[in-house]
């Protein structure tokens, strides 16, 4: 697959210089120029270029860097890039994932994606995966042995499977010598989040004060009954 | 017949015994939604359609199940409830309730982390190598930048091999007395020792079970024992065959010497 | 190859009237001055999309079938296409390869695509992407069944980042028709090795050395008891 890739792109190289005269005749010729609207500055043409080239999300820093634009006008280019890939109006669009800027399909074409591409789109969490996700992403750097004890069930599986789906990753190692983990920025891609900030705060889900003092005592019944 | 034949129509789960048992290790299909009665019951039917019981793999699907029971016993209490038990009740409760909100917490974090996965359905990245040219560029910069150690490491971690898991208390029934007795045999040949050293890291069945060997042993008039007080410890040592002296007052002779 | 493009959008000139509404909706839309807000119809969003996801040219007909459209209206779209992604005006290029079309970066981006790629990146190999790698460098040529039963969970996450990077490569299938893997001469590069013979000796990091059995079978068994 990967040679077949490189003579393709092997190809095109050896192609690019006569581009030129053709691109500007088609472009003559082709659409009117009203249809074809402004032309996109330069900066912009090859941030797109970069976003699409690169699997990982690109920051406004990384971008700026490799352009060797300042950070200010990269962000101009992105907030264009962006309404050119405004939703509907391209089968991509542009998204704002895992601290950059990434492009992604739009999802209207899952049907005829998943036709064409055999592999499905990574699967769903069973609860114990998604409990263990949800414990490492609000209490990163955590140890297997505390995620254990939240959840009163081993992780070791759990915890293995999103390693190897590198949702999660190790973050050295605690005082005790515990592995640490911490969440991916694959995990924020998958899962549409700028940063770990987008998280809602935890206590949203506490329980009202009613519904725990009612648990309280229910556990003070129970625990009087099994002590006599 | 294996259990592998035994074939499982469940609400939470339909194949084979085995991949259930393997998925449950995931924990890939939750034990606390499994009725193991159904487990059972299943099992039973296929006894009744083979007519025919073989210990071997009846006494294996036990083993099993009662691993698999003692397992959803501890997810519906608690991992750690013998420390409860020590503690005050108000402090059990206290505990427990700060155990249970965290639960709660985080498997509602986990919905909602459900839920945002689920709304990016259909959301892919394009996943391409870099085209060759580019490629070239980087593969000069990163050029021996890797340490080959890491793939040596790698191996020496797949090569280990995992510590069995541990069904010791469930499969201390197979603990014979037969067993025991060679054991406490092996020991009297070597001269007077006290109970918990015969015991000593055994589990309570195994003590059980050492306890009827040594009482075979004595009918058998092979050993005697001498404990000093009600709990305290149990001394023992070979009997002196060709004196045929009194058991107790020979006992209480030697246990002085290897009370020490 | 250009000649080959504007054939194509030839083509779909005379394919577009079959094609009934989107074709003509478009020439419409052609026709009107602003270039924002022009509605792509559907299907082009969708071959767009799918030329983004595929690292491979897609042909005509993979792209019926996916989409489940007529080649006519596939071909309409690919023009349509070919006149959005014109030379000079994205970032991006659609590029006629081999029969097949694909989606490629404007070579007037190289320069900062080639910085971008050369920034040294946290390059480290998590630990899921070290096993695979090992095991691959190890025992190759090596199918990914073996591979997963060997690491006792799967490896496809972190083959396909190998892949991705380069490290790994096909080399064919095996007997029973699975991909095998083997290393690529970047990997050798990247790790500073000559050759694989320079492949650090396993006996330093080997558990139990004192048993004969061959590294694949002693792997196999070791993951088998993992994964049980």
């Amino acid at each position: 697959m990967i040679d077949e890739q490189e003579t393709a792109i092997g190809s095109v190289e050896e192609a690019a210089p006569h581009d030129g005269a053709p691109g500007a005749a088609e472009r003559a010729q082709g659409a009117a120029p009203a249809a074809t609207g402004e032309e996109l500055p330069t900066l912009v043409l090859t941030v797109e270029a970069l976003l699409f080239l690169s699997s990982d999300p690109l920051s406004p820093g990384e971008l700026a860097d490799a352009t060797q634009a300042g950070e200010g006008a990269v962000l101009a280019a992105l907030a264009v890039l962006g309404e050119e890939y405004a939703p509907g109006r391209r089968g991509i669009r542009l998204r704002e994932l895992g601290g950059g800027w990434t492009l992604a399909s739009d999802p209207a074409s899952e049907d005829s994606a998943r036709r064409l591409f055999s592999r499905p789109r990574a699967a769903t969490l069973s609860p114990a995966q998604a409990e263990t996700l949800a414990i490492v992403a609000y209490l990163q750097p955590i140890s297997r042995p505390e995620i254990t004890r939240i959840r009163g069930v081993s992780a070791d599986s759990a915890s293995a499977t999103l390693l190897d789906r590198g949702l999660i990753e190790e973050a050295g190692h605690s005082q005790f010598g515990a592995v640490l983990y911490r969440t991916t920025p694959q995990f924020l891609k998958l899962f549409g989040l700028r940063s770990l900030d987008e998280l809602p705060d935890i206590a949203r889900w506490d329980p009202t004060p009613e519904e725990q003092a009612e648990l309280r005592e229910r556990l003070l019944r129970a625990g009087e009954a099994r002590a006599s | 017949m294996s259990l592998g034949a035994l074939e499982l129509d469940l609400d939470v789960f339909s194949g084979p015994f085995d991949l259930l048992l393997t998925l449950v290790l995931r924990e890939e299909v939750d034990l606390l939604e499994l009725q193991l009665a159904e487990v059972v019951l299943a099992y039973l039917d296929h006894l009744e359609q083979r007519g025919e019981l073989d210990l071997e793999t009846a006494t294996e699907f036990i083993v099993l199940i009662a691993a698999l029971l003692e397992l959803k016993s501890r997810l519906m209490l608690s991992s750690e409830e013998e420390e409860l038990l020590d503690i005050e009740p108000e402090q059990a409760a206290e505990e427990l309730l700060a155990r249970m909100l965290d639960a709660r917490r985080y498997r509602a974090a986990a919905t909602h982390l459900g839920e945002l996965l689920a709304g990016e359905h259909g959301v892919r990245f394009r996943s391409a190598p870099a085209p060759a040219h580019l490629r070239r560029a980087i593969v000069h910069a990163a050029d021996g930048s890797q340490d080959p150690e890491v793939l040596g490491e790698a191996m020496g971690r797949l090569l280990l091999m995992p510590p069995a898991i541990n069904v010791r208390h469930i499969s201390a029934l197979r603990v014979t007395v037969g067993e025991r007795l060679t054991h406490l045999r092996r020991l009297l040949a070597r001269g007077a020792f006290s109970f918990d050293e015969a015991v000593r890291g055994a589990d309570r069945m195994t003590v059980a079970v050492t306890l009827f060997a040594l009482l075979e042993l004595y009918k058998r008039g092979e050993a005697e024992w001498d404990q000093q007080e009600s709990f305290g410890e149990i001394a023992i040592h070979a009997r002196a065959r060709e004196t045929g002296a009194s058991p107790v007052a020979l006992g209480a002779a030697a246990g002085g010497g290897v009370s020490g």
